[in-house]
């Protein structure tokens, strides 16, 4: 284990400890970035332990593959994106150090510090905005090959195909109030609403509470005194924090998240944050955004190379992890914070190489001015910054002075000696959940700053969101955000919010001069790399809205999503049009804030199966599981071919629980039946089962099942498996508007399991078990029977959908095992086989019927589908007779009806197309093949397709399929493959 | 006829106990849980943490009809109940619907009870034992709220879902009847939901409740949480 | 996510719910219709920007189909109502 | 290089010619234009181009491809069901393929393949239907299995999956994405150059209609007289109709994708998965796009919503288990207006003049360049050109729907 000192000597900006800093130097951890060792404290961010070390250069940029280093520090901009593992694009900047943490640079080829990709800059005269656009258009053949090439420039982080899915999962959370930011506008509202006696969930983004103040002084107007008046151990120059911190902890009602980011506002008060790795999905009765800001940028030559900081990046990096990050600074300012910073850093012994200061001195009201004056720290007053100086890194400041239209004068330009350009120039209010509630924005001129100025009822605005930066302005403006947020929620009385935020005689922080022209490349957008001649140009061609610019740009497309951007480029683009900031507008705000993983998006893997009460029967059985809808059903048990040929000869099983089963009760019953089926209803006696089909209103076939008359008020039906949570559905939405008189329905499917004992021996299985008569005559086909089954109660139906003698055994599903396993067992002697759904298709294509879903879609009509049978078009009125009563007029353009192949050992897939050859040596489609086996029992391949109506009717008829590699010929077959006339069925 | 073995009601769960190498015993027909650990331990879990039983075999009916309240009223000597509300193991999911828990094995008397009820009072009224086609899971312990806050969109705070009140809700993705009905100070929520999703819904929750320590309790602790 | 207010359970999600279209009416004597007329009750619809009465069905809850008002630009539910009460 | 690029590289100071100018509203033109997408832009440019009528007037109520034509996750195929859909969508591929050329402006279409997932014995069987139609209609398209698609797409896992297996995949070499905007740039430039009228920021309030035919349109910047009308408004198509009383067979359902951070290039082909509901590439900047189907119920709203989010990442994550981290940048939704049939609407309507190129629901983009060719066509002709016969507004009175749901369910 290494001594503190040896991770002082591999970390030489580290400087001595601080109150209120959130590392741990009791401790060190070891990781790697880039191969070459580290040492960190644990609380250490990868970018500020790679800053202690002196490490500048993080990244590489998107297109011009440009050296990048830290930059905004709080995890808003792309600078500091590095691959952690199996993680691309993690923000050095807020990501702790781990012990073993495995950090490289990405984008990089061969390596961050010499990537010849870097080369495309040169050429970059010849790479303006839209470059693609007007390249390689000719010859277009080509066009794969280069996009190749320009896909391996682009991209940031790789992803390691064999991560593992990793643990996720998600928490709904129910509240009064939603405050969103922990900095001192936060904390208040909180405080208020909680008072006020709402629930209130306070979220922040960071690990600890504070917001600003826990790496800035606060700013009070009164205050007089200079920071490097009293250094080092004070640390911590916020008097309110601790007060309000204190404040949250005495106070139940508030809940807090720290490290916890909102995502996104959605409808009706539905907030996403997360956590790491769990989703918080969120329903609140109000909130207030007190989300801070994120500082800009300044525009000039060379405001990407690593060592341009924004002030806020240096505080945090002094403050909380005790890093600095340069020796000599330049601090370019338009604003207060500027001075702060400097203050800051004098106070910390650090050669402050010149404050340059946008505005005269009169217009500053730093309480640090006169210190940092008198202390001598070289101030130019109406300047400003034309250049970063430096290859890879900052070695200089090239500055020059402002004339008085504000214009820079070149012939004061100087260079200044430094390794760290800081710049603080204003703010952009971090106001996305806002605009995403449907808040209006306003551009304020005296702020210089694009300010929401009404939200919806319910949602508040509070601190440097709302524009307001004092905090003892804040606090008071929060507060009364925060009551009214309770009030909202039913606490209190709601006060009428004050028309402008209470800081409105606040100096303006922003400045309005976002681009100093130059002759060097001026980033506005990082993460794109797009400069301010691209923007101009982009305008230039046309792409003059707020919207175009962004798109044929790509500017704030990137992972930034606008933070360090989206405002520059309203100002330059404003001015470029000759428009107002208002006239320009904004692009729209959409989640998430901050990017988040798909696994937390995804959460703990839900996805519902249903299985029967015999699944681990199949299962152990070897069964071969298929999905059917949310069902897992055996499809076969090794040999489908065998176990249809058991049922044909013998007797077999099969799980058939899936079976919707619905119980319809009531005197209108009767009547339903005829309105909801094609089908004739009315004369089905008690004891009596009828097959009937299903239609909508535009004729299609919606489902087919059975009917059963079970007792006088009361009807047993059967729906396909995986239609029958549709149909109970569709029957309810009949039921419940307008056709429900007399009728309760409920589901039974889950309440029976059922099974369909099938084959010649089944009369005999079934004997063994029950006293109930089962001979023909006492229960002959499509008759419905109550009977004790191996001592259970259960309900018996003679169907055949096999085609063989078969007992459909509804059980209580509690007793599926025991009945199933007994009636395995009273028909070993018969030789039974279980068998599947492959077994059950093939029987059933023997007999040509249909199945609803594979043999019909969306466009098939009963009348079609060989069910015309079922249609009975003189009943009064049904779903779906206007349509089909069309359909029998016109007559059916296509049938589906039955086909065996001439040579019989040919089976064509299903989903091939019948053919007619064309003259012109091309194929015409008439139709296709929707169902087809090799029957087992007739030894040929038959199946079930649609042809023309002409030629489908007539039996025997020749047509060609299109098979893989030749055509193939096959004949109309009109009737079951197999015993036709049904007599098995009946015995 | 010959029949070898007497018949036996087996959970959705069954497997799954197994699996967890539970001992069982057979209470009314059903073969339930006895013990998975130990029931000291698994009192412990529920009463600290929160735990997870396989009650499928409380009685369940449905009770449908305009008329369903007043056959209820008739039978049992209940007072009106509202929506979500419950009482002595009767709860109204709508103004014509009411479901009915009972302890296992008393279904078939208090279905033939209101089959009387409702034949004599001419109402149509449709009662459905439904017992077997629904899984019962009962969430115990002081972190079942957190537990079902993963799973669940309702409030489950206890001014918005009191004890003794039942709500038709999604859970993991599934439609389920949640009940609250506390054991003592302990809260306590049973999931009744298709018996097909029973073992989806039972590994999700297990899955989910990880964090907490979840585990399954056998029907010894569970009686003895309730006798306490 | 949009919040729904069943009649019968109050306020969820709006994932408890399917969608059911616009509210439509069978026609009462459809043998009465031309084809024309027929195929307007199966196809068009008025699929307005603005306020519309549509059907709801608390498929996760109780299992009422219900009606809705809503906005279908900004999705504000202006009422819900059971289908009894429409005209009310 | 091109010449264009290498002149703006060395005169620097010079503006760059403007893809298109901004007009004053004309009193009248020869045809309006309802919709600034790349349906009615492609429509304009088609009629300047094919048919020399110049006097045309787009008009879009914000800017242009602020519509579908901006949002679509730019998936271009043509392996449909109907042969009359595959013959449809491959003539608009065609066209498509010599697009950058004929508009002098790079639209970066990377024809990569397309893969459509069965996870079922019975999606199985569309795809080998979808397959057999594409091939008699001389359409590269075939079935292909598991090794295959491994190989094809190494990210995707093709293993032992209980829920959702991967039994096979309809293969589709020709299809692939574009960029989306290019081909609304692209096409308004070229029209622009032959004299077409952009108009941006101009609603549409109203149609003038006399005696069953059109005579103007009402706009938010003053009323325009006219003979000929197209509404290609798609997601507002209705209440476009509405203005004259007619409704169409269309129901508004938001469609919502998103985005990820840009990623090293590991997926090259566009994946699909009807069971699951997505479809999912990586775009020439390392993005993934992936959108999912249409919301759950009718709106007009652009919000989008978290259910679609999660639902999305569940679902790619199914495919794709190692995607844990990636990290979703942007979301965003669209409208799509969608037919009964999920074939689009394209020709006359009971009033003279009026026309209508919508029913695109969630597929339309990749059809932009063959239904502006045939409108234009059909508006200088006055004749419906057989190739979008079968898509006339009276298919639905005379019950002869052309059934695409089997190809066109899940959104792209
Ligand atoms: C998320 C998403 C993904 C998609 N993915 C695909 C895909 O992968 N492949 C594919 O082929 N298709 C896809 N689509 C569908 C496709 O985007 C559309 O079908 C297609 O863009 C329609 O183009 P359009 O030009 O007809 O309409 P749009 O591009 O929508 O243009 C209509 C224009 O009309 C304007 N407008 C409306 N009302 C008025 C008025 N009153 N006055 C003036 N102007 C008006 C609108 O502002 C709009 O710009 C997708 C759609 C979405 C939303
Ligand atoms: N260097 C500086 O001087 C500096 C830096 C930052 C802020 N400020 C000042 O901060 C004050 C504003 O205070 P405030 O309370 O309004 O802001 P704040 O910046 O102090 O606090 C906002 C907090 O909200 C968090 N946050 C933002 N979006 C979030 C999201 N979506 N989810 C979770 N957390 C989120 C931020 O990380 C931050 O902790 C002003 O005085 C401003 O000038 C100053
Ligand atoms: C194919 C495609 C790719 C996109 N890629 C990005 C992207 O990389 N970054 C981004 O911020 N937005 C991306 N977007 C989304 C747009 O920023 C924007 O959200 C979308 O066009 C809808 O517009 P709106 O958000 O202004 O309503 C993309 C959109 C499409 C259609
Ligand atoms: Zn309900």
């Amino acid at each position: 284990m290494r001594t503190e000192q040896d991770a002082l000597t591999t970390a030489p900006n580290r400087l001595h400890p601080k109150q209120g800093e959130v590392i741990d130097r009791s401790t060190t951890i070891r990781f790697t970035f880039d191969g070459v060792e580290y040492t960190a404290y644990p609380g250490d961010t990868v970018a500020s332990a790679l800053t202690a070390a002196g490490v500048k250069v993080l990244s590489r940029s998107f297109k011009y593959h440009r050296p990048r280093g830290v930059l905004c520090c709080s995890g808003h901009c792309p600078n500091c994106l590095v691959q952690i593992g199996d993680e691309p694009n993690v923000r050095a900047c807020t990501r702790p150090v781990e012990e073993g943490m495995d950090v490289h640079a990405q984008n990089v080829w061969p390596s961050l510090n010499r990537d010849l990709l870097s080369l495309t800059q040169l050429g970059s005269r010849f790479m303006p905005v839209g470059f693609y656009y007007k390249t390689f258009i000719r010859p277009q053949k080509l066009w794969p090959l280069y996009e190749h090439t320009l896909r391996h420039i682009a991209g940031l982080g790789e992803v390691n195909l064999d991560t593992p899915p990793g643990e996720f999962d998600k928490q709904y959370l129910h509240t009064d109030v939603v405050v969103v930011g922990g900095g001192p506008a936060g904390l208040s509202a909180a405080l208020s609403t909680a008072e006020a006696g709402a629930q209130v969930l306070l979220f922040d983004e960071n690990p600890d509470l504070g917001g600003h103040l826990r790496f800035t002084v606060p700013l009070e107007s009164t205050s007089t005194t200079s920071r490097s008046e009293d250094p080092d151990e004070s640390g911590h120059a916020s008097k309110e924090l601790p007060e309000l911190l204190e404040a949250i902890n005495q106070q139940p009602n508030i809940t807090v998240f720290a490290d916890t980011s909102v995502l996104g506002w959605y409808q009706d008060n539905w907030l996403c944050a997360v956590k790491g790795t769990r989703l918080f999905k969120i329903r609140t009765k109000s909130m207030v955004v007190a989300t801070g800001a994120y500082e800009m940028p300044l525009i000039f030559d060379n405001n990407d190379l690593p060592g341009v900081m924004l002030g806020s990046a240096v505080q945090r990096l002094v403050h909380l992890f005790g890093v600095l990050p340069g020796r000599q600074v330049v601090i370019v300012t338009a604003n207060e914070d500027g001075w702060d910073v400097a203050a800051d850093l004098q106070s910390l012994g650090v050669n402050v190489a010149a404050i340059v200061e946008e505005r005269e001195p009169n217009a500053c009201s730093s309480p640090y001015q006169d210190g940092l004056v008198n202390a001598g720290v070289p101030v130019f007053y109406r300047h400003t910054i034309l250049e970063a100086l430096g290859s890879n890194a900052v070695s200089g400041a090239k500055i020059a002075r402002l004339d008085g239209g504000g214009e820079i004068s070149p012939s004061t330009a100087q260079s200044l000696q430094c390794d760290l350009i800081v710049t603080s120039v204003g703010w952009t209010p971090a106001t996305e959940l806002a605009y995403m509630t449907g808040g209006k924005s306003e551009y304020n001129e005296d702020r210089a700053e694009i300010l929401p100025v009404s939200t919806p009822p319910g949602i508040y605005v509070a601190g440097r969101a709302a524009g307001t930066h004092a905090v003892d302005s804040q606090i008071a403006e929060a507060q009364q955000a925060g009551s009214n947020a309770a009030a909202f929620a039913g606490f209190g009385e709601l006060d009428e919010p004050a028309a402008q935020p209470s800081g409105v005689l606040e100096p303006r922080r922003t400045s309005e001069r976002v681009c100093v022209p130059g002759k060097k490349k001026r980033f506005v957008c990082y993460c794109e790399d797009v400069t301010d001649e691209d923007v101009e140009t982009a305008i230039a061609e046309g792409y003059d809205s707020i919207e175009l610019l962004k798109r044929y740009s790509t500017i704030s497309m990137g992972p930034c999503q606008g933070a360090m951007c989206s405002m520059n480029t309203i100002h330059l683009c404003a001015r470029a049009n000759g428009w107002t900031v208002q006239e320009t507008g904004t692009t729209t705000a959409r989640p998430p804030t901050t990017p988040v993983t798909l696994g937390a998006l995804a959460g703990q893997n839900m996805e519902p199966v249903q299985t029967t009460p015999l699944h681990q029967w199949h299962l152990d059985q070897g069964a071969d599981m298929m999905v059917a809808g949310l069902w897992l059903r055996p499809n076969h048990y090794g040999d489908p071919a065998a176990e249809a040929l058991g049922v044909r000869n013998r007797v077999g099983l099969i799980d058939v629980s899936p079976l919707g089963k619905l119980q319809l009760t009531g005197p209108g019953v009767p009547e339903l039946l005829e309105r909801i089926y094609i089908n004739q209803w009315d004369n089905l006696r008690v004891g009596r089962v009828r097959y009937g089909v299903m239609c909508n209103d535009e004729g299609v076939v919606l489902n087919d099942g059975v009917c059963a008359h079970l007792r006088d008020d009361t009807w047993y039906m059967t729906t396909t498996s995986t239609g029958a949570t549709t149909i109970f559905e569709w029957l309810q939405w009949w039921l419940q508007s307008g056709w429900g008189e007399g009728v309760h329905l409920t589901d039974l499917t889950d309440i029976y399991s059922a099974f369909n004992l099938a084959g010649p021996q089944s009369r005999a299985v079934l004997e063994k078990l029950t006293d109930r008569n089962l001979a023909n005559k006492a229960f002959p086909y499509m008759r419905i029977r109550s009977a004790r089954i191996a001592d259970v109660p259960c309900r018996l139906l003679r169907l055949g959908f096999t085609g063989e003698l078969s007992y459909e055994v509804h059980c209580p599903s509690g007793y599926a095992l025991h009945v199933w396993e007994t009636l395995m067992d009273a028909g070993r002697e018969f030789g039974i086989v279980p068998f599947g759904v492959e077994a059950q298709r093939i029987l059933r294509l023997e007999k040509a019927h249909l199945i609803v879903g594979q043999d019909t879609d969306a466009m098939s009509d009963p009348l079609s589908a060989n069910m015309a049978w079922a249609v009975k078009l003189d009943k009064p009125d049904f779903l779906g007779k206007p349509s089909l009563m069309r359909i029998s007029a016109e007559g059916p353009k296509q049938l589906l009806v039955g086909f065996k192949m001439v040579e019989s050992d040919v089976v064509p897939d299903e989903g091939l197309q019948i053919v007619q050859p064309e003259a012109d040596g091309g194929l015409k489609i008439i139709g296709w093949v929707t169902s087809s086996r090799f029957s087992p029992t007739l030894k040929e391949a038959i199946g079930l397709c649609w042809l023309p109506a002409d030629l489908a009717s007539q039996n025997g008829a020749p047509f060609t399929i299109r098979m893989d590699k030749h055509l193939a010929e096959a004949r109309v077959h009109h009737g079951a493959f197999y015993d036709p006339d049904g007599e098995r069925l009946r015995t | 006829m010959s029949t070898q073995k007497t018949p036996i009601k087996l959970t959705p769960l069954h497997p799954i106990a197994q699996r967890l190498g539970a001992t069982f015993i057979e209470q009314h027909g059903w073969r339930i849980p006895e013990v998975y650990t130990t029931p000291e331990a698994e009192i412990a879990t529920a009463s600290e943490r929160v735990a997870l039983a396989d009650e499928t075999p409380n009685g369940k009916l449905l009770i449908e009809g305009e008329g369903a309240e007043s056959v209820l009223m008739d039978a049992f000597d209940l007072g009106s109940l509202k929506i979500n509300e419950g009482r002595d193991g009767i709860y109204r999911l709508r103004n014509d619907l009411f479901f009915i828990s009972t302890p296992p094995g008393r279904e078939v008397r208090t279905q033939k009870k209101l089959m009387t009820g409702s034949a004599a009072s001419e109402q149509f009224v449709t009662i459905t034992e439904v017992t077997h086609g629904r899984v019962e899971i009962r969430v115990i312990g002081t972190d079942s709220q957190a537990l079902l806050s993963k799973l669940c969109g309702l409030d489950f705070h206890s001014s918005a879902f009191p004890n003794e009140t039942a709500k038709q809700s999604s859970l993991a993705k599934t439609t389920q009847l949640i009940i609250r009905g506390d054991i003592g100070e302990l809260p306590a929520f049973s999931i009744i939901g298709t018996q097909s999703l029973g073992p989806y819904v039972w590994d999700t929750m297990m899955e989910a409740g990880k964090e907490f320590g979840l585990v399954p309790i056998g029907r010894a602790a569970l009686a003895a949480l309730i006798e306490a | 996510m949009l919040l729904l207010t069943c009649p019968n359970c109050g306020d969820r999600n709006v994932s408890e719910f399917h969608f059911g279209g616009e509210l439509s009416s069978r026609p009462k004597d459809p043998s009465a219709l031309s084809n024309a007329e027929w195929a307007n009750y199966l196809y068009m619809r008025n699929n307005v920007m603005d306020a519309q009465t549509e059907w709801w069905h608390h498929n996760a809850g109780c299992g009422l189909w219900f009606l809705a008002e809503r906005h279908t630009r900004t999705n504000e539910v202006i009422k819900t109502y059971p289908y009894a009460k429409r005209d009310a | 290089m091109s010449i264009q690029l290498i002149r703006q590289a060395f005169n620097g100071n010079r503006p760059p010619p403007k893809m298109w100018r901004s007009h004053e509203l004309k009193e009248q033109y020869d045809v309006v234009i309802i919709g600034g997408g790349a349906h009615g832009l492609a429509c304009a440019y088609y009629l300047a181009k094919e048919h020399g009528i110049t006097d045309v007037a787009v008009l879009e109520k914000s800017y242009i491809g602020a519509g579908g034509s901006g949002r679509n996750t730019a998936i271009i195929r043509s392996n449909y069901l109907t042969p009359e859909g595959v013959r449809f969508y491959n003539d608009s591929v065609k066209l498509y393929e010599q697009l950058s050329d004929e508009l002098n402006f790079n639209v970066m279409f990377s024809q990569r393949g397309h893969l459509t997932l069965a996870h079922t014995d019975g999606g199985v069987n569309t795809m080998r239907r979808r397959a057999e139609v594409n091939q008699i209609e001389d359409v590269d398209s075939r079935l292909i299995f598991p090794d295959e698609i491994k190989s094809l797409c190494p990210s995707l896992d093709v293993s032992d999956h209980p829920r959702y297996p991967i039994l096979a995949a309809l293969y589709h070499p020709p299809g692939g994405i574009i960029r989306h905007d290019a081909v609304v740039w692209g096409y308004a430039h070229q029209a622009d150059v032959r004299g077409v009228h952009i108009h941006q920021n101009t609603e549409v309030t109203g149609l003038k209609v006399q005696d069953g035919k059109v005579t103007g349109v009402e706009t938010s910047r003053g009323h325009i007289k006219t003979g000929t009308v197209l509404n290609a408004t798609a997601g507002w198509a209705s209440t476009i109709t509405a203005m004259v009383g007619i409704d169409l067979p269309l129901t508004t359902i938001p469609l919502q994708a998103c985005v990820t951070e840009p990623l090293k290039p590991f997926l090259d082909v566009v994946v699909v998965s009807g069971s699951l509901h997505v479809y999912i590439s990586q775009t020439d900047r390392g993005e993934l796009v992936m959108g999912a189907s249409v919301d759950p119920f009718s709106s007009y709203s652009m919000a989008g919503s978290l259910t679609f989010l999660e639902g999305i990442a569940g679902h790619v994550l199914e495919l794709f288990p190692s995607l844990s981290h990636v990290r979703i940048l942007r979301q965003w939704a669209g409208i799509c207006e969608m037919p009964p049939d999920y074939s689009p609407i394209m020709g006359f309507t009971p009033i003279n003049g009026f026309l209508i190129d919508v029913g695109w629901g969630t597929y339309g983009f990749k059809a932009s360049p063959i239904a502006g060719k045939t409108l234009a066509e059909l508006i200088a002709t006055s004749k419906t050109p057989t190739l979008i016969a079968p898509f006339r507004l009276s298919r639905f009175e005379e019950n002869d729907l052309v059934g695409e749901k089997g190809a066109a369910a899940v959104g792209h």
